[in-house]
C-alpha cells in the first residue's frame, strides 16, 4: 500500500508533536480535504506570498514540538493585507523569542479564511488494547460540556460512519434544523470512513489525531488544522 | 498456541487433583471434596507427597505414580512446584490443567523466568492447555465436573458463565443456587495465562448445550483474538457481559487487581457494539438480558402491548416505554376487547383488564392482541390477588403464549403467591421478570439487540 | 375535614365488617378471615341482610342490629348502598370506615349526585373518616389490624407503605413477606375520597412506631396540603417515593387508571426537592432507600471507603463512585494497613484484604479504617469462599460496626451461603445491600439527600 | 400588594396572548430589567421616533394575538438609520396583511440593539396541580437539543435560585469558562429569584411565561423579549 509507505515515512522524519504543515500532508495523502496553505521560512517571504493569496489571510507559526500554536499567540486570523501579515509575522517572532526562547526554528504558514456551517472535530486516540477509536463531533462546548461525541473502532464503512453521526444529539443540527442548512450527511459519513482509515493504517506508530476544526458547509468539508502525536518508540509494539 | 483442545478441560474422561493436603480444609481436598460430591463419573485420583488413604482411596505420591495419565489435572500445590508438575503431567499425557495456585506471576524461577512463563514452557511441547492459575476453577454440571473450591455445586443449565474474577465466582454461584439458575458451564479464569475470553468464546459459541453465553471482564488482552471469537460467537447465541472498570476510579481498581491496564470505556463499548455482544451495568442484569436474548423470539417490531390485572402495575410498565414502543391499538382491537372484557377495562393499552379477573378473561384478551396486527410484541402481567390463582391463569394462558407468532414476555409481581406461576412459565422457556420495569427494560435491551445485530449482518466486515 | 381521627382508622377498640357473604369467596368474607387470622384483639363484627353464623358468630342483619357501634367498619357491599351505610353507621358513633368497594365515583344518586360525593356527605356530620373507595384495605400489624382483602398478612416492622395503586399493593406485600421486611402501616388509598397522602403524611410523621414512610404515587391532588405534610414529615423521617406516569405515555396511563391528571415529571421533581423527600426509580429502590436514610448515621462526608475479600467486588463498586467518593488514602493508613494485611492487599482503596481473609483480618482493617480521617464511610463487603465463614466475619465485626463514629453500609454477596451474615447484620441495624452497585448507589444517594436536606434547613421558608 | 393589582389589571385589558408592550411593562412592574423601547402607531412616527434614538435600532409589529413574531417577519434587526427604520415598517404591514389579513392592529415597537455575552430564557408554566414551575436555561440549542434547563416551583429564595443555576451543565460557562467571561452569578440569582416573585404572583391568571431572549453581560441583564399568555377565564380557580 504506497499511500500507508508514504505517510509512514513522512511521519518517521518528524518529531513527536508532528508539524501542522506535516499532519496535514499525511491528512491529505489519504484524500481528506485539506486547508490550501503555502509555506514561509520568514516573515519577508510571506509577506510575498500573501500578495499572491486572496485576502483575508490566515497567518500560524507551525514549529516542530509545538502543539498549541493559539496559546503562544501564533495563529491569527483575519489579516486583510500583505503588510498586515508581515507585521503579525514579527510580532509571532518576538512573542515566541520571549516565551519560548528555545523553541526550534519552524514556517510561516499562510492560509486562505475558511468559514463553514459549522466546526466539527474528528480525532483519534490509540487504546493499547483495541487500537485506534475513531471520534466524531461538533467542537467547542457541546464536546466539552456535553460531551457530545461518537466513538467507533476502526476501521468504519461509510454505513457505521453514518450510524455513528446518528449518536450525536447533535444529529439534528447536522440534518438541518429550523431552516438552518445542515451538511451533506453522505458526504460526511464518507469523510469519517476515509478517516477511520487512516486511523487504521498508522494506529501502530500514532498515538492521537486531532482535525480540529474541520469547517463544514453543504458538501464541502475543510480541515484547516491538523494535529498528529507519534507514539513513543520505545513502546512495545501493538500485539 | 492453538484455541482447541477444551474439551479435555470441560470433558475429560479422567481427573486427578495435586496437593491434596491431609487437612481437611486445604484447597485441594475441598476439590476434591467437590469433585466427590459432584459425582464425577470417570476415574478420580488424589496426589500428595506423602501417601495416605482418603475416602477409602489411596492418595498417590506423584504424577508418575498414577494408574494412568489423568485428562485433567487439578494442582493445588505451592506456586514454585507448578512448573515442574505441568512438565510431569504433560509427558505422562495429560491435556488440560487447572491451576488454583496464586502468586506464579509474581514467583521466578531460578533462570529468572516468571513461574507463570516457566509452567506456559512446560506446557506448550505437549499441548496440554491451562485454566488459571489464580482461579477458583472450573464447573460443567453436565458431565457432573465440579473441578473447583467453589463452595457448593452448581445446577445444570444452558447459560454458559465466564468470570475473571475468582471472588464474583463464588458470590455469583451462590446467588444462582439461590435463584434456581443453571449453568452449562461455570468458568473462573483467573490469570488467563494460556486459556482466555477469546478461547471461551470460541469453545462455548459452538457448544450445543450452550444457550447463553455470560462474561465478567476486567480487562482484555489479545484484543484481536477476543474480538473475532466474540464476532463468531454472537453470530450463534447471546453474549452478555458485565464489564468493570467503567469510571477511571473503576479502572484504576482493575488495574491493580489483575495488573492489566482495563480498556477506556467508549472503547469497550465500540468493541462490544463492533462484535454484537450486549453490555449491562450489572452482575444481575446479566440473567435478564440473557433470558431476554435466549428465549424471545420472533421479533416483528417496536411496538408492544401490555396484558395487566392492575393499573398501577400498567403504569409502571409504560413508564418505561416510549410512544413508539407502546403500541397504539387499533378500532378493531378496542371493538373486540370491548366485546369480551367488562366495563371498566381500561380501553388503551396498558389493557388492564381489573383485578378480579379469571382464567378466562385473560385467554380472551391474549386471543384479540396476539391477532391485532398493530401489537409486535406481548407483555404478560399478573399481580396476586385474593380472587383468582396466579397458577390458574398461568396454565389456561401457556398454550397461547407459547404458540405466540411474536415475542411474548411475562411479569408476574410479587413473591411467594405467584412462585409456582413463575415455574410453570419458566419451565417452558416464557422469559420472566420480577418487576414490570425489568420487563420493558428488557423489550427496549432486544430492540437495540436487534438493531444493532441486524446492522452488523447486513455490513461487509471490512475487517 | 380535619386531618385528624386518623387513629380510629388505624388503632380500633372494634371492628365490623359489613357485607359479610355466605359465599366464602366474597370480598367481605375475606375482610373477616383476614381479621381473624390477624389475630385482632378488640370485638370484631359481621354484618349481611341475612342472619346466619359465621366461625360460629352470629352475623348482624344491620348496623342498628350490632351489640355497639363499632370504631371501624370496613364496608364491602355494592356500591348504591354504601352512602346510607355511612350515615348509619355515623349515626350510631362509628369514626372511621374503609370502603373496599369500586364504582363509587361512576355512580349516581336519584338526586344526580355521584356516590362518592354522596357518601362524603353522609360521613361529614359525624366527623367519620373514609379510607377508599375503591381500596384494598389496611394493616396494622402492630395492632393485629388486617382490614383488607388483601392475599395474606403482614410482618411487623417500622416502614409505613402507601399505595395508591390495589394491584401494586397486593404484589408489594407478597413481595415484602418473600424477603422478611416488615411493616408498621401497610395502606392501599384508592381513590382517596377523604383520606389522602396528605392526611397519612400527617399521621405517620408524628408515629413513633414508623421509621420511614413509603409512597407509591400515581397522582397528587391537593398540592398544598400534601407539601405542608411532606415537608413536617420528611423533616422527622425519611420520605421515599416512587412516582409513576414519567414519561407522557405513563401519564396517559395514570390518567385512565386513577382518572386524574398525573403532575409532569419536572414539576413533581421540583415538589419533591422542596419539600426534601427522596424520589426512587422502582418499588424495590423503595426498600433500599428506607434503609439508607434509617440506618445509616453520623454523616461526615461523602469520601467512601471499601472493605472487601475480592477484588473484583471492590471494582464494582469503585465503577459507581466518583474520585470525590472514594477516599483516598493517607499514607499513616496505607502504614497502619501494611502491618496488619498480608503483602498481597490491594494496598490501596477499595482495601481488597483477600480471599482468604479470616474474621481477624477483618477486624485488624476495620480498626485502621474507622480511624482513619480521611474516611468518611465504610462500604463492608464480603464474598462467600470456601476458606472463612461468612457467619464468624459478622458476628466478629459487628460491635466495631456498631460502634463506629461514621456511616457504614454493608454487602454480602451472594445468597444461601451468606443470608446468616445478612440476618445478624439486618437485626442490628446495618443497612445491607445485594450488589457492590446497589450499596454505593445508596451511599451517593445518602450524599444528595444530605446536601439537599442541609440546603432545606438552613433556607428560610418562603412559602 | 400593590404591584400585584397594578400587574393583573394590566393584564386583564390584554387579550389571552398579552401584546409584548404590555407584558414588559407587567414584567417591568416586578423590577426585571427590559430593554427601554418606545412604541409608534405607524411608519412615520417609527420613523420620527427612530431620528431620537441611537443606532442600530430593532423594530417589531406587536399586534395583539401574534406570539411569534419572527415567523411573520415583524422582527427587523440591526437597523441603522431612519430610513431603514421607515422602510421596514413598511414591509411589515404589507407583509401582515398578506399572511395574516385578519390580525387586529399593533403597534410598532423601537428597541435599541441590545448585545449580551449570553442569550439567556427565563420561562414559567404553570402546573395544574402544583403551580407555577419556574424555568431557566441559556437559549437555543442547549435547551432544545440537550434539554439543558432548570426547573423549580416559585418562588425561590436567592439561595435555591443559586442552586438551581448550579444545575445547569451550562453552568461553567456562567461562571467563566476558558478565559471567556461569566456572568454575576449572584445577581442573577436575583433576577431568577425575582421572577419567581411574578411568576407565584400571577400564577393564578397565567399560562405561561416566557423572556426569550434576555441578554446577559457581567451584572447588567436585560429581556429584549417577553411573552405572557394568559390562563382561560373559564378554568377551575386554583385549590
Ligand atoms: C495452591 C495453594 C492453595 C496451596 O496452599 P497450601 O494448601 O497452603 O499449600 P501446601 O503447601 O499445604 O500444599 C498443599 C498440599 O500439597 C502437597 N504438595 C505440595 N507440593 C506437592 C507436589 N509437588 N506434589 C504433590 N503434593 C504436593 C503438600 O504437601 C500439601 O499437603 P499436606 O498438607 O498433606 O502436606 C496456595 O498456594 C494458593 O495459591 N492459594 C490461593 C488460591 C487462590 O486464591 N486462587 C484464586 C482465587 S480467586
Ligand atoms: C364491594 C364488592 C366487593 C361487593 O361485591 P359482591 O360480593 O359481588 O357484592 P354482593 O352484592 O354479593 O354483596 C356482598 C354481601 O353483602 C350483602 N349486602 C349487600 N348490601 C348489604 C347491606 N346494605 N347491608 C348488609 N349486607 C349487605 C350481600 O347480600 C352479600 O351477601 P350474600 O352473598 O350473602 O348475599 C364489589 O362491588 C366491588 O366493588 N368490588 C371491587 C373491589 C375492588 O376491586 N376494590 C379495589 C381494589 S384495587
Ligand atoms: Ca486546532
Ligand atoms: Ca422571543
Amino acid at each position: 500500500e504506497p499511500v500507508r509507505e508514504q505517510a509512514l515515512s513522512l511521519l518517521r522524519q518528524q518529531p513527536m508533536v508532528v508539524t501542522e504543515q506535516a499532519a496535514k500532508q499525511v491528512v491529505a495523502l489519504y484524500g481528506l480535504p485539506v486547508v490550501a496553505e503555502r509555506a514561509a521560512a520568514d516573515a519577508q517571504e510571506a509577506e510575498a506570498l500573501a500578495r499572491e493569496m486572496p485576502l483575508p489571510l490566515v497567518l500560524k507559526y507551525d514549529a516542530p514540538g509545538i502543539a498549541h500554536k493559539t496559546e503562544l499567540g501564533l495563529v491569527r486570523v483575519g489579516l486583510d493585507s500583505a503588510e498586515a501579515v508581515a507585521q503579525a509575522a514579527a510580532q509571532m517572532l518576538a512573542s515566541l523569542r520571549e516565551r519560548s526562547p528555545g523553541a526550534a526554528p519552524g514556517r510561516f504558514l499562510l492560509q486562505p479564511m475558511e468559514r463553514g456551517d459549522f466546526e466539527l472535530v474528528l480525532g483519534m486516540k490509540r487504546d493499547p488494547v483495541f487500537g485506534p477509536l475513531v471520534m466524531v463531533g461538533l467542537g467547542g462546548v457541546l464536546i466539552e460540556l456535553f460531551g457530545d461525541v461518537a466513538t467507533e473502532l476502526a476501521p468504519l464503512s461509510p454505513a457505521q460512519a453514518a450510524s455513528m453521526l446518528q449518536r450525536l444529539k447533535v444529529y439534528p443540527l447536522l440534518k438541518g434544523y429550523r431552516n438552518k442548512p445542515g451538511v451533506d450527511l453522505d458526504a460526511l459519513a464518507d469523510l469519517v470512513a476515509c478517516f477511520s482509515r487512516l486511523c487504521l493504517d498508522l494506529g501502530d506508530e500514532v498515538e492521537e489525531i486531532d482535525l480540529n476544526p474541520v469547517m463544514a458547509r453543504g458538501d464541502r468539508f475543510v480541515a484547516v488544522d491538523a494535529l498528529i502525536v507519534r507514539r513513543p518508540a520505545e513502546a512495545p509494539a501493538a500485539q | 498456541m492453538s484455541v482447541r483442545h477444551l474439551e479435555h478441560l470441560f470433558q475429560p474422561r479422567s481427573v486427578a487433583v495435586i496437593g491434596v493436603s491431609r487437612r481437611a480444609d486445604g484447597v485441594g481436598a475441598l476439590v476434591w471434596r467437590n469433585l466427590r460430591e459432584g459425582g464425577f463419573a470417570g476415574p478420580l485420583w488424589a496426589v500428595n507427597r506423602q501417601p495416605f488413604e482418603l475416602d477409602g482411596a489411596p492418595v498417590f505420591t506423584g504424577v508418575d505414580a498414577l494408574p494412568q495419565a489423568p485428562e485433567l489435572a487439578v494442582i493445588c500445590t505451592p506456586a514454585a512446584s507448578v512448573p515442574e508438575l505441568v512438565d510431569q503431567l504433560g509427558r505422562r499425557g495429560t491435556r488440560a490443567a487447572i491451576v488454583l495456585t496464586a502468586g506464579l506471576r509474581e514467583g521466578r524461577t531460578s533462570d529468572g523466568r516468571s513461574l507463570e512463563q516457566a509452567m506456559l514452557d512446560a506446557a506448550r511441547p505437549h499441548l496440554l492447555r491451562v485454566l488459571g492459575p489464580n482461579c477458583i476453577g472450573a464447573l460443567v454440571p453436565g458431565q457432573a465436573l465440579n473441578a473447583s473450591f467453589a463452595p457448593g455445586q452448581a445446577r445444570q443449565g444452558e447459560l454458559a458463565f465466564v468470570t475473571q474474577s475468582g471472588a464474583l465466582a463464588t458470590a455469583m454461584l451462590d446467588w444462582a443456587n439461590a435463584r434456581g439458575v443453571g449453568f452449562s458451564h461455570f468458568v473462573s479464569l483467573g490469570d488467563s495465562a494460556d486459556v482466555d475470553f477469546g478461547d471461551l468464546l470460541d469453545y462455548l459459541g459452538s457448544d450445543p448445550r450452550t444457550r447463553a453465553i455470560l462474561l465478567y471482564i476486567e480487562s482484555v488482552k489479545q484484543a484481536r483474538k477476543f474480538m473475532s471469537a466474540a464476532r463468531a460467537a454472537a453470530r450463534n447465541k447471546p453474549v452478555v457481559l458485565v464489564k468493570s472498570g467503567r469510571r477511571p476510579d473503576g479502572a484504576r481498581a482493575a488495574a491493580s487487581h489483575t495488573g492489566a491496564l482495563a480498556g477506556s470505556d467508549p472503547v469497550f463499548d465500540a468493541a462490544v457494539r463492533r462484535a454484537g455482544m450486549l453490555r449491562v451495568d450489572t452482575l444481575e442484569a446479566l440473567f435478564d438480558a440473557a433470558q431476554t436474548l435466549a428465549r424471545v423470539h420472533r421479533w416483528r417490531g417496536p411496538r408492544l402491548a401490555v396484558l395487566t390485572n392492575g393499573g398501577g402495575a400498567g403504569v409502571l410498565a409504560a413508564d418505561t416505554l416510549g410512544s413508539g414502543e407502546l403500541a397504539t391499538l387499533a378500532p378493531d382491537t378496542l371493538a373486540a376487547l370491548n366485546a369480551c372484557l367488562p366495563a371498566n377495562w381500561s380501553r388503551g393499552n396498558p389493557v388492564d383488564i381489573i383485578g378480579d379477573a379469571p382464567p378466562q378473561r385473560y385467554l380472551d384478551a391474549l386471543r384479540v392482541l396476539l391477532a391485532a396486527p398493530e401489537v409486535d410484541g406481548l407483555l404478560f402481567m399478573h399481580a396476586p390477588t385474593a380472587i383468582a390463582s396466579p397458577t390458574d391463569i398461568a396454565q389456561a394462558c401457556l398454550p397461547l403464549l407459547r404458540g405466540a407468532d411474536r415475542p411474548v414476555l411475562a411479569c408476574w409481581l410479587g413473591g411467594q403467591r405467584v412462585a409456582g406461576a413463575r415455574e410453570l412459565f419458566d419451565a417452558q422457556g416464557v422469559a420472566c421478570y420480577d418487576t414490570p420495569e425489568n420487563a420493558t427494560a428488557a423489550w427496549l435491551q432486544l430492540r437495540d439487540h436487534q438493531a444493532a445485530q441486524a446492522a452488523l449482518l447486513q455490513l461487509p466486515e471490512s475487517r
